[in-house]
This record gives structure tokens, sequence and C-alpha cells, in this order.
């Protein structure tokens, strides 16, 4: 890592010419003629070999949650971020938005130096020049007695780094920082600390029969969403056993299309439903608050009295009222007796600790506002964006004497800033996080800073050392060392946690001084209107921060399948009735302001209801968040609730046409299954009965033969024609006895739809794994005429063109009716799907040149460098994942390349580029299959029972996938593919699938009545 | 070349001169019409032309070579598609097919050329413009001591010209 | 070859019923010849005809500089419609280039006389037709710098093209045709320019015609051959006619899209490749027995013969179109079903209803012999059908492709910019190369319409033997 | 007329196109087979390997454990040359190289395409001499650093026929000891070896 570090030649020169493993920008189409240069190194790293990956394990920093990750190293920069397996809190899975980490580190737009205003505009200064102007000002704001005003707005984050800032702030004489966070669930907190007296208890979905979510959307972006999920999945297959979930809520979430119930409570009358659940009140009343039938609410009622202690009920609202409701939820738990069993205090999540109240935000932005701030900081925080427009805090900002940004992206906030002082990404940086209580993970850079920036603690340090009065305080000389002096058995033990990515103890604790704004009334003016508006935090972008990164944008939102773009979510009915069409405008106007998106029509929304995402309409933050979408802040009031939090719920607007047509950035297609079995079912009931049920589904055909997996199924012996015949003559790699016995394997792949959630981790995976492009930035667009280029946020995923390998298709079940009349009751199945590695694949005979053929160890091969781009083979796709490089995505001269520069850097070495005109699809990661058969064979043994697994495999957070070879018992995947569940997607068409699904696994409404 | 050309401008009268040539045997006859008249056929009563000969063979080597191919490339480097067999004859058989009509066809042209003795880099001798045009031509190969005779023949006949070629 | 027959006196308006059509207006072999030769001169309409050809040629070639630069993505491709525009010309060139070879070969063997005046204009706009086809599947792959990978070539790499493929199959089958048919154009217009390099005056053309003819000198010996060659290249022909769009169609046919997946399809393109290509025909052959004083040559009586089998081709199409509608309901299965009730009641109803009103409607006016025998209305129709059937060729692809099995992946298709670029560029080509070769070559083979004018005798009644 | 003579011509050149492409595909006319690069410092294999017996994985130390073969460090140069022929005019270069902490930026002579995953393990795991894709590498540079200077040359042409015919045909044990300049007792004794066959699927070096 650290070989050449003071050699003077930058990093970054130094990959350029490193030529020795230099097939990361590989390009379909380059000749063997372009000869480049072999650097050596100048003296060998010791434990490095060039091309052969390292992992380093250090902890996410993308939200609270603190999953640990093994950021994978090759050759001296990182190129791809894994759950780590030993990390207590992720168990290996990540997410979508923890993988993107990667863009944050290499956005092209991040700063790449120091940024000092001089008049309008930031223009670049060296560092010294920027220490010199920090030192100056915090000298002047001290001289004037100032510091005790002076306002730090951090990025919430736990471990260290909040104590280590305190012990600076109060070396300067101010005030400690404030710890942002505005997508952690601050009601749910505020409630969870009154009833629980922790912050987050710990969930335990396994002991649980009845799951009551209040707008709890534990799968979306509601708490700590990977344990969470894992928990959720590993609950759920328990199958027969498995916790019956009831959603509770306006809109059906991500949470709500897996639960096995949705009731579309009015917004601000789940109180009423928590008193009649509770006794205080009747079902009648609750069912005229809620809008729902009381035949319903008795039900509930009754379910949640007879599933006893084991009822988890969670509440995620932010209304007005969501402390008290959240509360009331708590009392739920504890009147059936469930705390201790489904719902733990005593094994807290320490994430959330320390954040301060939405409040505090307002009390300093009104300070600011007052003129009173001589000087303001912030790290990674950007409330010009994510602070609803009503709180002013951009016009109050401006009024700061001197505001310091450390963020490493220009954002809105920092925009505003007069000087920059970039740090680094936590990829690059020293650090540590506390998720569970006692146990502390560890931030070690993976790489060197790709750009000319810093560390914010050791720039704090620096300024700090730089102060005469000050400087004894800070005896270290940067924050690593700072850390290890501050860290129990000092630096030997400090290197031996590093490769353990964790150890116990606790952080140096921060100053504690949250909520410290004394406690107002809730105050929140609905305002009026003819609907709700649901203002939510989108799962992919959360509230803005992943809008820079074109992984997230670019995946298509779980629920409504929409990638680059605001929408509107509106009911069929409703939009029916106001004559709206599926792109059509719609403009939201509440008290606080108005927002226009297209509209999308959900059966999803209560039909007095819409709904808006967070997370787009930057103004700044780089070119893949700027011009996408709208900033759903502006509907939000300045409210609070009683405990001080952000009340972005139960909005009252009123919706109008809009003009203006925009089509969807929407990789749906029809999202009906047409009865041909794609994603099939089974009740729970069923799965103990003596016969499979079977669903009917109508693609007419003969199955010749029933799938077995292995070398027993004619799977194999079909895709290996009459090569499977061993008394054949000699026919080389596909005859058993060949001596690469690459014929014995089968590479196979079961996907159980009970576990699967619809999160998409997946597909961000894939992307990162194979280096699929994105492709929906304005500037990758295609011409519209010879003059002009299409410049709109998703142009090529409005065409369809779209490149991920692996999608998440959502089917509804049910509710036909949908445009006349509304029902709560339908029923949403995902479906990952990808190539199915077919044995009789109907791509591979059309292919003229053999660029895709079936190997002998059961893979469909795609040969980017043979391919010449006729399509037939994707026409001739049942499964259509084959996808196709319009255009020269990986051809760094072209307009529409994917990596710009240094983006390219996390390219997988071991992965061709694709240059424009080859096809392109899923592999089931035949790098990775090389890769352990590789190693097996330098360490001269077999490759053992589920020693590697695909990148999708890898990060799904609810272990849906499991890859491995089918015709070895000895692999998980082998014992899957006989489950009972298992089926394969039109298996009538004979393709004999390498893909085997299990069968969702449904339950009967928990809360259903009789007569409902 | 030697011989007497003769030039007539009926049909008629060129099948009788025609065969009073054959019979009298002057000297090798060759006929120009603008067109193929199968009177002018029947009267030089020629062999079938072989050209059929290298059509057939021509469309077998095609037809063999087709198939060939196909199985040889398929066998030589075993990939399996879709499940199916290596040497898949049915498919191939298209293959054999056109690979039969192409060198069926391109050895039947060259059949023709060969026997018809074309391309030919003049048509000066024993030929005339007009017998693209309306005019049918006879031209006698023979010696100056037989040419007297063919141009009497010719004469008689009612030809429109006749002429010694040298 | 054909035989004289005497049209029956005193009948006003002869039903033709197919075979034997007269020129009784041409007298003489010189008369062919001074009248077909005179079609040759360059003219300012010509020029013009060339400019706007070239003009539209040159479109479509800086849109296909454009697309390589750029990629695919610049043409209005939506996957999963994968195949789009490009393809669908080059089906309907294809087809447009199934009547010349029919013209020639087929009806050659079934002795058909009113073929004599119009297979050679119909063998040109063959071979343009197939070649402007044969770009199209350059154009439309990805990497066409590749494309040579297609054809079997000895190479290091020691790789060889898929023969199960169809593609392969259409290389093979389109390179042949486009061979064979060249190759009968050629051996045909022999004779021809024999008779060009004897009349030419300018030494430059009569050298260039010289050399074409090949020495010709229609000697018996070069006729006996010639004869015999044609007859087999015709016999050749006639299979391989059959076989092209055979193959075209084995592209759609062999794959499992619903919508393409039927058996139906080898006889069905076949008749609808002859259908175009009869169209072209009269869309080209009208206009030019008109401006190049031609009436007397193909008259009344050959359009009404050709207008017959265009009819007949027509209820055989129409006859597949319902049969597919038929067997889509009898399978059963839902997704042929689906396909097939979303084909005319659609996204692209329109060009469903196009391809019906112009392949099956229209045509059945030639049940009237009194619209068979009117230009101006053949041509209007020859034009609905060109129309229509370029619309049948969208009707299978894009409708198809976008309605799949996976409904989750159902798209839509616009045609962009770069597509009508091609579209436009290929007709320029197109009648570039046939604008330049009427003023070239003669547009009717001399040689046969000599065998069919009586030729002159001394004494009446006295043919030889005969 | 000797226009008989004269059109047999026409076969002929078809034959003559024919053999033209025939020589060129198979020739390796269209490789980069037997490419010389100057090199920035005119490295010698032979003192190093057939003198000295030095392993190649001395300096190709990666050979067998990755991909990449790797090349030596200058620090690895500087381990001996610091005290062995210190005086050499080409060693002075490595010197400066060392001093200047740069390093050498030898010009690359063998390379397969970027698409093409070459893993140098498994060949040599297997048994595979260097020599037998890189030629008698043990001599190269025999003639001395003045004249008569050869650099490496690149020995096979790398094309992909030629991969797949060692890959379908099967490496020869015997051919390749004979190459590395094996003692011909041993090159005998492996005659006797099965060849060793390997997978040529696409996927096994294209994804």
């Amino acid at each position: 890592m650290s070989t050449e570090a003071g050699s003077g030649v930058k990093r970054r020169d130094f990959l350029k010419i490193l030529g020795a493993t230099g097939a990361t920008t590989a390009v379909v189409g380059c000749s063997s003629e372009k000869v480049g240069k072999l650097i050596p190194y100048v003296t060998s790293p010791d434990n490095t070999v060039a091309g052969v990956s390292q992992f380093y394990a250090t902890t996410c920093k993308e939200c609270a949650t603190g999953c640990g990750v093994l950021a994978e190293v090759r050759d001296g920069r990182p190129i791809k971020l894994e759950g780590n397996p030993e990390h207590p809190v992720n168990r290996g899975a990540i997410c979508a938005t923890g993988m993107s980490a990667m863009q944050g580190l290499y956005n092209p737009d991040r700063y790449r130096q120091p940024m000092l205003r001089e008049g309008a505009a930031l223009s670049p200064v060296t560092w010294d020049r920027a220490l010199e102007v920090l030192g100056q000002k915090l000298g002047e704001v001290k001289s004037r007695g100032g510091a005790g005003s002076a306002v730090f707005l951090n990025a919430h984050e736990t471990g260290s780094f909040p104590g280590f800032l305190d012990q600076w702030l109060s070396a300067q004489g101010m005030p400690a920082h404030l710890s942002v966070d505005t997508m952690a669930p601050a009601a749910t907190i505020s409630s969870n600390r009154a009833a629980y007296g922790v912050a987050w208890p710990s969930i335990d979905f396994k002991a649980s029969a009845l799951i009551l979510s209040f707008s709890a959307d534990f799968l979306d972006a509601w708490g700590h969403r990977v344990p969470q999920q894992l928990d959720w999945a590993d609950a759920r297959a328990q199958l027969e056993g498995a916790p019956k979930l009831v959603y509770i809520g306006a809109r059906r979430s991500l949470t709500g299309l897996n639960a096995d119930q949705w009731i579309p409570a009015k917004p601000g009358s789940e109180m009423a439903i928590c008193n009649a659940i509770l006794g205080r009140g009747t079902a009648a009343a609750a069912a005229t608050a809620a809008d729902v039938s009381e035949a319903t609410i008795t039900a509930l009622v009754a379910a949640v009295k007879g599933a006893g202690s084991k009822v988890l009920a969670l509440c995620g609202m932010n209304t007005p009222d969501a402390v008290e409701c959240g509360t009331m939820v708590a009392e739920i738990n504890k009147s059936n007796g469930s705390v201790g069993t489904t719902i733990k205090p005593a094994m807290a999540h320490a994430g959330y600790e320390g954040i301060a109240s939405y409040l505090d935000l307002v009390d300093a932005t009104e300070r600011m506002a007052a003129g009173s701030v001589p000087v303001a900081f912030v790290r990674n925080v950007n409330p010009a964006h994510s602070m609803p427009k009503a709180a002013g805090f951009a016009e109050a900002f401006a009024k700061v004497g001197f505001k310091v940004s450390f963020s490493n992206m220009p954002d809105e906030t920092s925009e505003l800033c007069d000087l920059v002082l970039p740090d680094n990404h936590w990829l690059e940086s020293w650090g540590d996080a506390v998720a569970l209580a006692g146990e502390r993970s560890f931030v070690q850079p993976a790489l060197e800073p790709v750009f000319d920036t810093r560390s914010v603690g050791d720039v704090l340090i620096t300024a700090a050392r730089a102060d005469g009065t000050i400087a004894s305080r800070f005896a270290q000389p940067d924050y690593r060392s700072w850390m290890i002096s501050n860290f129990a058995g000092g630096a030997t033990a400090f290197a031996t946690a590093l490769t353990k990515a964790t150890a116990p103890g606790s952080p140096v604790a921060s100053r504690g001084t949250r909520n410290a704004v004394a406690a107002r009334p809730a105050t929140m003016s609905a305002g009026d209107g003819n609907m709700f508006v649901v203002v939510y935090p989108s799962a992919t972008l959360g509230d803005g921060a992943g809008a820079n990164k074109p992984w997230l944008q670019e995946l298509p939102d779980p629920v409504t399948k929409i990638a680059w773009q605001s929408w509107v979510e509106i009911h069929p009915m409703t939009a029916k009735e106001m004559g709206v069409r599926e792109g059509e405008h719609l403009t939201i106007k509440t008290a606080a302001g108005e927002v226009t998106a297209p509209a999308y029509p959900y059966m999803g929304v209560r039909p007095d209801t819409v709904a808006i995402a967070l997370g787009q309409g930057h103004t700044a933050y780089g070119r893949f968040a700027m011009n996408v979408g709208v900033n759903a802040y502006a509907l939000a009031t300045n409210g609070f609730d009683s405990a001080g939090n952000l009340a972005l719920g139960a909005l009252k607007a009123t919706v109008t046409r809009g003009e203006a047509h925009s089509p969807l950035v929407t990789t749906e297609g029809s999202a009906r299954q047409h009865g041909r079995g794609i994603a099939q079912a089974m009740m729970a009931a069923a799965i103990s009965a003596p016969e499979v049920e079977v669903e009917h589904h109508e693609i007419a055909g003969h199955v010749s033969q029933e799938f077995l997996p292995g070398l027993k199924s004619p799977v194999a012996a079909d895709a290996q024609g009459e090569y499977a015949n061993p008394k054949s003559k000699d026919k080389g790699m596909y005859n058993p006895e060949h001596p690469t016995k690459a014929e014995a394997r089968r590479w196979a792949m079961t996907i159980d739809l009970a576990r699967c959630t619809g999160c998409s981790a997946c597909v961000t995976a894939c992307y990162s794994e194979n280096n699929i492009p994105t492709v929906g930035a304005t500037y990758q667009g295609r011409a519209l005429s010879p003059a002009t280029w299409d410049e709109r946020p998703g142009a090529n995923i409005i065409k369809g063109r779209e490149m991920a390998w692996i999608r998440l298709e959502r089917y509804y079940e049910g509710n036909t009716n949908t445009e006349n009349e509304f029902s709560p009751d339908f029923e949403a199945r995902f479906v990952p799907m990808m190539c199915q590695h077919c044995g009789n694949a109907p791509c591979e005979p059309v292919c003229p040149v053999y660029a895709t053929y079936h190997s002998p160890d059961g893979l469909n091969v795609q040969v980017y460098n043979r391919c010449v781009g006729t399509r037939y083979c994707s026409n001739n796709c049942p499964y259509k994942v084959r996808y196709y490089n319009w255009f020269g995505y990986g051809e760094p001269e072209r307009r529409q390349y994917a990596w710009p520069e240094p983006m390219h850097w996390m390219l997988n070495p071991d992965v061709t580029v694709r240059g424009k005109g080859v096809m392109e699809k899923c592999t089931f990661c035949v790098q990775r299959i090389r890769e352990g058969e590789n190693r097996a064979r330098s360490e001269e043994r077999e490759l053992n029972a589920d020693e590697f697994t695909t990148a999708c495999a890898q990060a799904c957070p609810s272990r849906a996938i499991v890859f491995g070879d089918a015709a070895d018992e000895n692999w998980t995947v082998a014992k899957l593919a006989y489950d009972r569940r298992a089926y394969h997607v039109f298996k009538e068409l004979n393709t004999y699938t390498a893909v085997v699904y299990l069968k969702k696994v449904n339950h009967p409404a928990p809360a259903a009545s009789a007569t409902a | 070349m030697q011989g007497v050309l003769g030039a007539f401008h009926h049909l008629d009268t060129t099948v009788h001169a025609i065969e009073e040539l054959k019979k009298a045997r002057l000297g090798d006859v060759t006929v120009y019409s603008p067109t193929i008249r199968h009177e002018i056929d029947e009267a030089i009563d020629a062999p079938n032309s072989v050209v059929r000969r290298f059509t057939l063979i021509g469309g077998l080597l095609g037809v063999s070579f087709g198939y060939w191919i196909s199985i040889w490339t398929g066998d030589y480097w075993p990939l399996v598609t879709g499940g199916k067999a290596i040497a898949s004859w049915i498919p191939y058989t298209i293959i054999g097919f056109e690979v039969m009509v192409l060198v069926g066809c391109l050895s039947t042209v060259a059949g023709m050329f060969i026997n018809a003795r074309i391309p030919r880099l003049t048509t000066t001798v024993g030929y005339d413009p007009r017998f693209s045009g309306g005019h049918f031509g006879i031209f006698v190969s023979c010696g100056a001591d037989k040419a007297p005779q063919v141009e009497a023949l010719l004469q008689k006949h009612g030809a429109d010209e006749v002429r010694r070629e040298a | 070859m054909g035989t004289i027959a005497q049209p029956v006196e005193g009948l006003r308006r002869p039903n033709i019923a197919s075979a034997d059509v007269q020129i009784p207006a041409v007298t003489d072999y010189e008369q062919v010849d001074r009248e077909i030769i005179a079609t040759l001169g360059f003219t300012k309409k010509w020029l013009l005809g060339l400019g706007v050809a070239v003009a539209a040629m040159l479109v479509g070639a800086s849109a296909w500089i454009y697309q390589i630069y750029w990629g695919l993505g610049q043409a209005g491709y939506e996957p999963p419609v994968m195949w789009g525009v490009y393809i669908i010309t080059f089906v309907f060139w294809v087809g447009i280039g199934h009547a010349g070879t029919l013209i020639s070969a087929i009806l050659y063997l079934f002795r058909a006389g009113f073929r004599t005046s119009i297979y050679r204009a119909a063998e040109a706009m063959t071979v343009f037709a197939v070649m402007t086809a044969g770009l199209f599947p350059i154009i439309h792959i990805g990497r066409p710098w590749k494309f040579f990978w297609l054809i079997p070539n000895p190479n290091w790499r020691l790789l060889w093209p898929n023969f199960k493929s169809p593609l392969v199959w259409d290389v093979f089958a389109i390179s042949t045709y486009l061979t064979i048919s060249t190759t009968f154009l050629y051996i045909g217009l022999i004779p021809d320019f024999a008779v060009l390099r004897d009349r030419e005056t300018n030494p430059m053309r009569k050298r260039i015609y010289g050399i074409l003819s090949l020495g010709w000198r229609n000697s018996d010996r070069e006729w006996r051959h010639f004869a015999k060659a044609y007859l087999f290249l015709a016999a050749f022909s006639t299979p391989l006619v059959l076989s092209v769009h055979s193959v075209v169609s084995f592209d759609f046919a062999m794959s499992l899209v619903p919508g393409w997946h039927a058996s139906i399809f080898p006889p069905y393109f076949v008749a609808g490749a002859i259908f175009s290509g009869f169209a072209m025909v009269w869309t080209i052959a009208i206009p030019m027995r008109k401006w190049f004083k031609l009436e007397h040559y193909i008259t009344l009586n050959h359009l009404d013969a050709t207008a017959k089998v265009v009819l007949f081709t027509s209820l055989v199409v129409g006859c597949a179109y319902m049969i597919e509608f038929f067997i889509a309901w009898y399978s059963g299965v839902r997704p042929e079903q689906e396909f097939f009730w979303y084909r005319v009641f659609g996204q692209w109803w329109w060009a469903a209803w196009i391809m019906l009103l112009c392949n099956m409607a229209l045509p059945m006016s030639l049940w009237s012999q009194k619209l068979r025998r009117n230009p101006t209305w053949l041509w209007f129709l020859s034009i609905f059908i060109n129309i229509g059937m370029w619309y049948e060729r969208f009707v299978i692809v894009v409708p198809s492709l976008s309605h799949e099995f996976e409904p989750w992946q159902w798209g839509s298709y616009t045609p962009s910019w770069v597509d009508m670029s091609f579209l436009v560029g290929s007709f320029g080509w197109f009648f570039m190369w046939f604008l330049l070769f009427v003023k070239q070559m003669p547009v009717m083979a001399i040689m046969e319409l000599k065998e069919i004018v009586v030729p002159k005798r001394k004494h009446a009644h006295d043919g030889g033997h005969h | 007329m000797t226009t008989k003579k004269k059109w047999t011509v026409i076969p002929g050149f078809l034959a003559l196109a024919a053999a033209a492409t025939l020589l060129s595909a198979y020739s390796g006319a269209s490789s980069s087979q037997g490419k010389l690069v100057e090199q920035p410092v005119k490295f010698i294999h032979a003192p190093h390997v057939a003198k000295l017996g030095m392993n190649c994985l001395y300096c190709h130390s990666q050979a067998n454990k990755a991909m990449d073969p790797g090349n030596a460090s200058v620090a690895t140069c500087m381990g001996c040359h610091t005290l062995v022929k210190t005086d050499s005019p080409e060693i002075k270069k490595v010197a400066e190289y060392w001093n200047k902490k740069e390093p050498i930026p030898w010009n690359r002579v063998h390379k397969v395409p970027d698409y093409v995953q070459f893993p140098h393990m498994r060949h040599v795991n297997a048994g595979v001499t260097c020599q037998s894709c890189h030629g008698e590498i043990q001599k190269q540079g025999e003639a001395g650093v003045a004249d008569g200077y050869k650099p490496v040359e690149q020995y096979a042409s790398l094309n992909m026929g030629w991969c797949i015919n060692c890959h379908v045909q099967g490496y020869k044990p015997a051919e390749g000891a004979r190459l590395a300049g094996m003692p011909d007792s041993v090159v005998k004794a492996l005659e006797k070896e099965p060849v060793k066959k390997a997978r040529y699927d696409c996927a096994v070096c294209h994804y």
C-alpha cells in the first residue's frame, strides 16, 4: 500500500504506467500490436502479488449501520466492496448503497484539491495556503470572542471521530459539533428511547409470529437495512413457521410489498388503530379514522391478541404525532409481553447514538440567520439540499462570517462555503465505528488518496498544532497516531485488530450534547389540500447523498422500477379521475412549496394520497446528480414533532395536472405475468402437503424431461449433446474422460423467492464485479438529429437500453381492476432474472460466429471478442437477459464513456470491458470460477464445496441466491436444486436452465376477516 | 484461318445453304445467327452439348464441399451450441444445397466458356458485324482450292454477300 | 425456344392465359436493334434522376459512417426490439430481388412467353436489389468491420462460422444468389453486348462492349453451348430462388419468438417475395416502357399476365396471414394468442392494417381485366404493394420482438433519423445502379426478342424442312 | 489462335490468390512474431541463466503464483549489482534508476490482447517450461552487449491458433525440456510422458 509513498511518483501516475496486469481497460477489439511498457516495482512490496486481489477489512460509513466490508484491492487500488463475513453486523452481506461507496471514492467530480472563495467562485489553492487561511480565520474568530458561537455540522458517525472532534472544538473554545443524519428514523429513535431506554433495540424477526409495521420500512431505508434484511429473510425462510407481516401505512413501500397484508390506513390515523389494538378505542372508530373496513381492524386486533408475546410492532412514521404513536406501538409490544422476545432492548444497536435532532439544526439555522455565527464548518452534510426549503438553511448559511467545508464532493452546501478542505473518502481514511455496543470496527485506508485531499482529522490536528496556544493538547502528529494512542494495547494491538476488522472496546466518547436545544412544542401545520402527500426517503438514493453515484441512479427503485428521475405515485383510480396518464406531469403544492414530476400510477398508494421520493433535484453534487428530478424537500414544512424531529408525514397538498409529459425512466415492461409462471408461489400450508401444488400457467408445451441437477440430469446430457455418451470416441473437452475433467461440473444457481425481498443489492454487486456500464447519465444519450443530443437523464433507459445483467422483476398478482376500484389486496413477487445458462440455450445455435456456446462445465458463454453484434441471440432468448453495447460505453474516447477518469480505476481487471457493438450478459462470474480453479490448482487440490460464489450471491442481504456446482452433492446448490419448491422458468420451452427458482411462499392475510 | 464467308438475310436460304454445304463436305461450316433458330440447329445437327457434364460434376463437388466444410469445421473445434449435435446434417443440407448451386452454376458457366471457346480476343476472322444484327452468316473453312466452289454454292442460295477470308 | 403462335384475329381483348405473349408491332431484327439501342442515349432527365439517386445514396453512406463511429445506439433500437428497420429493409430488398430470377429462370422453364420483354430489366433489378439487401446485414451488425467472420475463411485463429446459425445460411444463400443472378444476367447479356459492339460507333465504347462481349460471334457452336448452359442455369436458379427467401424466413422461423416460430414461413415468404418483386417490376417497367417508347415491347398483354401472377401471390400471402391467425388461435398457446391479438389491435395495429389493406385487399382489384390492363392503376398499385410489403416485414419483426415471452421486458420501438437515412439511402443506392444500368446496357434482351420476331424468309411458308 | 492458352491464365490467377490467402492465414505473417524491441538497458539473460543457473522465478517471481509473471524490481537487480560488474555501462544505467528511485521502463515484448486472460501460474505449475513459449531465452544475449546484441525477441506468434494448437494437441514435455536446454537423459526420459492436454473452450481465456 505504501511502497512508493514519498517516492515522488504520484500514485495515479504510477498506476497509469503499471503495465504488468493492465487488462483493466481492456476493450474488445484492441489489437495485439499495441505494446506498452512493462514497469516493474522499484522495490517489491512484501505481500502483494501483482494481479492478485488483497482484501482489506474496513467499515462502511455510508450509513449509520456500520457494516463490515472488505475492500478488494488490486495493484494498489480498491476495485470492489464486499460484505465482511466475519463482521457481526452484516455477516457478509452488503447493500447497494454500501457497494456504491466506490463511486463516491472515484467520483470524477470530487474536489481534487482545497478550494478558496475568490469573488463569486471557489478556486483551487494549495494545502499550505488553505491551512494558512484557516488558521488566520480561526484566529480572527477567537480574537473577537466568537468561538463560542461556532457551528460544526458533521455527518453522523459513530466511533472515535465525534469524540476527537469535540476535543478539538473544545480546544478551540467552540461548542460541541452537531452530528447530522437526515436519514435516521428520528421519531422512532425518540420513541424507542422513551419506551425501551435505548435508541435502537435489536429486532428479532425469527422469534416473531406477527409483525405490525406502522410505516416501518425495515427493508427500504428505515433503520439498519442489511442486518434487518438478513434477519427478516432468515425468519421468512422458516416457511410455514415464518412470521406474518401486516403493513399499515398510506403507501405500500418495498417492506409493504413484502407484507402478507396491507392495511392502507389514512395518514394520521395510526393512533386510532393502536388505540383499538390496545383496547382503548373501538374498532369502529379506528376503521372510520383509517378509512378501512371495521372487520379488518377487528381481525387485526384479534390477530395481535392471538399472537401473544410473539407480536412485533414497529413504528416508522414521521408525522407530527410520530413519537406519541411510536410510544403506543411500543406499548403493544409491552402489553403483549414481547419486549425481550421479539424486541430486545438489551442488545441495542449503537449506530444511532448521538444524532442531533432536527431542532438542533433549526436552532443553528436560526442563529445563522440572526448573523450570530462567525464561523461554521460542514463535513459531508448537505442541509442546503437535504433540509426542507422552508427551513431557509441556504439563506441563513450565507450570513455566516466564514464557512468551511470538509466535504469531499461539491454539494449544494459546500458550494456556499468560503474554504473547502476536502476530506479523504472513508476508503482513504483511518477511523472506526461502533455498531454494536462494546464492539469497535475499524476503518482503514485501502489506497492512497485519489486526489490531493487530506483526512479531516489530520487537517484539524495540523491546524491545532499551528496554533501555539493549543498545540500542546495535540501530541500526535496525525489522526491515526491519535487513534492508536487511545487504543488499549497500542500500535501492535491496533495492527492486529485491523486484520480482524473488529475489536472489543469503546472509542473515546464525545461530549454528548445532543438535544441541547430546549424542547419546543410540536409544530406542523398539515396545510390544506385535496390529497395527502407522503414524502419518503428513496431506498436507493436516501435523501440525496446517493445521487452522485451512477450505480444508485441507475438502480431502479425497488418498488416503482424508475431510475434517474423523480416521479409522483398516484393511485390509478385517482389518475383516471384526474385524466392523468403515466408520465404526465403532476404538480404537488403544499403550504411550503411545490414540485412537479411525472405521474406513476401505482396501486400501492391510497387513492387520496400521492407519494414522492426524496433524493433527487440536486443543483450541485456532480454530473450524475445535477439536472435529475426534483427535490421533494421543497414540499416539507419546517414542522417537527414533540421530540424535535422533522415531521414529513401527513402533509396535505393540492395535486393538479401539469401540461408537460416526460416518459418514465422505467425498466418495467408489463407488471403482470400473463399467466406465464415466471414468479411462482405456493401457500405455506401446501409445503408439507403430500402433493406439491402446481401453479397453473399457460405456455403450452411438452416438457420432455424433468429437471434433475448434475450429471444425472438430461440437462447436462442434452447440453453436451452426443458427447455425454462415454462410449463416443474422443470428443475433446466434452468427453468425461478428457484430462481437464471440465465436463464433470455443472455450475448452477438457486434463487429462493421466499427469501428475496427485491432489495436489488445483487444488481449493484453485478455492476461492480462485471464492469457493467451505467448508461443513464445526461451525457450518454443518442443524437436526436445530427446536431442535437438527447440529454434527458436516463434517455437510454427510456429506450430500454439498461445494461443490468441481473434485474429484479416485480410482478403483481391480483387486483386487475385498479383503474376503477381501490383494493389493498394484491401481491408483489420479486424475481431476480439473469442469464439462465440454459442447457439447451436458444441463443447459442443462432450465433453465426460461435460467440456464444455451451462450455463443458455448463456455462452459457459469451465471447465478447468474437461477437460481431447480430443481436440474434437476444431475439431468441426467452428470458431477455442479453444486453447490447449500443454505444462505446467502454471506450474512453466516446462521448458515452461510462467511467470518466478516475472512475475507470474501479474496473475489475479480470473482466473485459466491452466495446460498442458487442453483446454481453451474466457469465455466472466466470472470472471467479477461473480464479477459484486457479487457486485450487496452485494449491494442488480440488475445489472445495462452496469455496466461492458469484458477486450477486455474495452481496445478497437475504441470502436468496446460492451458486455452485450442481453436479457435486457437497455444494449447497446441489441440495437446494432438489427442493420441493424448485422450478424452472419457461421449462416448457425445454431450455433446461441452470438457474433453479424456489417458489415464493405466501401466507394468508393475518388480519383477514371472514367477512372482509 | 482461311475460308469463305457468306451473309444471308433470309432464314430459309441460310438453312438450304447449310444443308447443301454439309452434303458437299467442302470444309468445316460455322453458322452465325443473330439469335437461336431451331431451323439452323436442325440443319447443323450437332451433337448434344457437353456443358451438362460440367453442371453435374460441379453440382456434386459443390454439395460435397458444402457438407464437408460444415461438418469438418464443426468437428475440428467442437463447441456445443444449444445442445445440438456437432455434425447436424439437417441444417447443413442448406449449406450443401447453396454450395451445390453456386459451384454447379459456376462450373456450368465455365463449361460454356470452355466449349464455346470464349472469351476470345478477336472476332475479325470469319465474322461480320451484321451477324449480330439482321443477317445470318456461313463461314466455310477451306483452302483456296475449294473456295470458288463454296462461293458458287453460297451465291446460288442467295447470299447477300460472299467474301474470302484470309 | 418459344414457338410462334398467332393471336386469334378479331378478339379485341384477348384473355392472356399465360404463355405466348406476342409483340406484333415488331417486325424485323433490325428494328429490335434500332429501338433498343435508341434507349441508351444520355438525357437530361436521366442525369437528373441519377443525381437524385446519388444524393439519396450519400445520405445513407454518411449515416453509415456516423453510425460506425458512434455505435448502433444512434439507430432507434429499443430492446427487446433488437432488430429494426435494417432487417425489415433487408428482407424487403431480398424480396424485391426475387422477381428477376423468377421471371428469367422459372418462367423460362415454364415457357411463359410474357417473360421475354421484361426479364432483362427484372434481372438487373434483382441484382441491384440483392446488392442493396446484402448491405443491410452488414449495416445492422454491431461491428461491421468483422463481417468477414461470417464467411468461412482460413485464419490463424482456427475459427470457423457456426453452420447451424440461420445467419450463416443467410450468408450462403444471399451470396450464392447474388453470384448466380449476376452470372445469369451477364450470360444473357453477352450476345447483346456483341450486338452493341457491332453497332457502336464510338471507339471507346465499342472497345468496352467488345471486352464485355468476350469476343462473342453468334456462331452455332456458341449458341449451342449457350442454350444448354442457359437451361441449366435456369434449372439451378429455380430452386435457388425458392431457397433464398426460405432461408431468409428461417431467420425468423428458426427462433422461438411468438409470431416468428411458424412452419408456414418459407412458402409465405417466397410468395411474398414474388409478390413484392413483381410490384417493383411494375414500378420500374411501367414508366420505363413509356419513357423509352417501348410500349410495343411491353404490351398490355404483358402487364395483364404479370397482374395475374401478382393476384395469385396476393392470394397466397393473404392465405398465409389468415393461417397465422388461425394457428395462433388453434394452438392454444397463450403467448401466441396474446401476440396475434397484439399484432392487429396493439400498439402497431395501424402497421398490420396497412399490410392487410395493401397486400390483401387492394390487389383484389386485379380480378378486373380492365384494371389489369390499366398501366396507371398498376403503377399506383405497385407503390401500395411496395409499402404494404415493407410493412409486412415491419409487422413481422417489430411487434413480435417487442412482445415476447417475458412480460417484464415488453417494449416499444421508434426508428430514428439514422434508420430513415438508411432507408432513403437504400433506394438511392438501388436506383443509382439501375439508372446507370439502363443507359449502358439493353433493358431488354435483344437476342431473345429476335427469337420471337418472325425471321425473314425468301419463300413464305418454307422454313427449311418445316 | 492462341486464345486457348491465354484463358488458362484465369484459373491460374485464382489458384494463386487462394494460395496467397492460405499462406497469409497460416504462415503467421499477420502476427508480431520475431519482434525485437530496443530496451532502456541492454539486459542479457544468458549470463544470468545459462552461466549462473539462476531460476527464472528469481526475477519473474510471480510466474508460479499469479496470472502475471512479474519482473525483477530494481532493488532485485541492485541486490547483486551493487557488488557485481558495477563498472559495466549497462549496470551503471540500472544504478542510475536505482539512485533516482525510478523503475526501469522496459518495453514490453510478449503481449496478448487485453481480452485474453493468460494465467502464467497454470502453465508453470503444469510443468510447461518457460522456453516452450518464450524460446531459448537462456541464450538471449550470448553475444554480449556490444556488437551483435540481440534483445529479447518474441519467439512465438502468440496467435490464438498457436495457443489452441497446444491446448488441443497437448503439450509435449520432452519438447519443452529440450528447448529449456535440459540434459538429453532428461529429455529422453520425458519422451515417454503422455502429452498434456488442456481445455480449449473460449471461456478458458476470454471473459
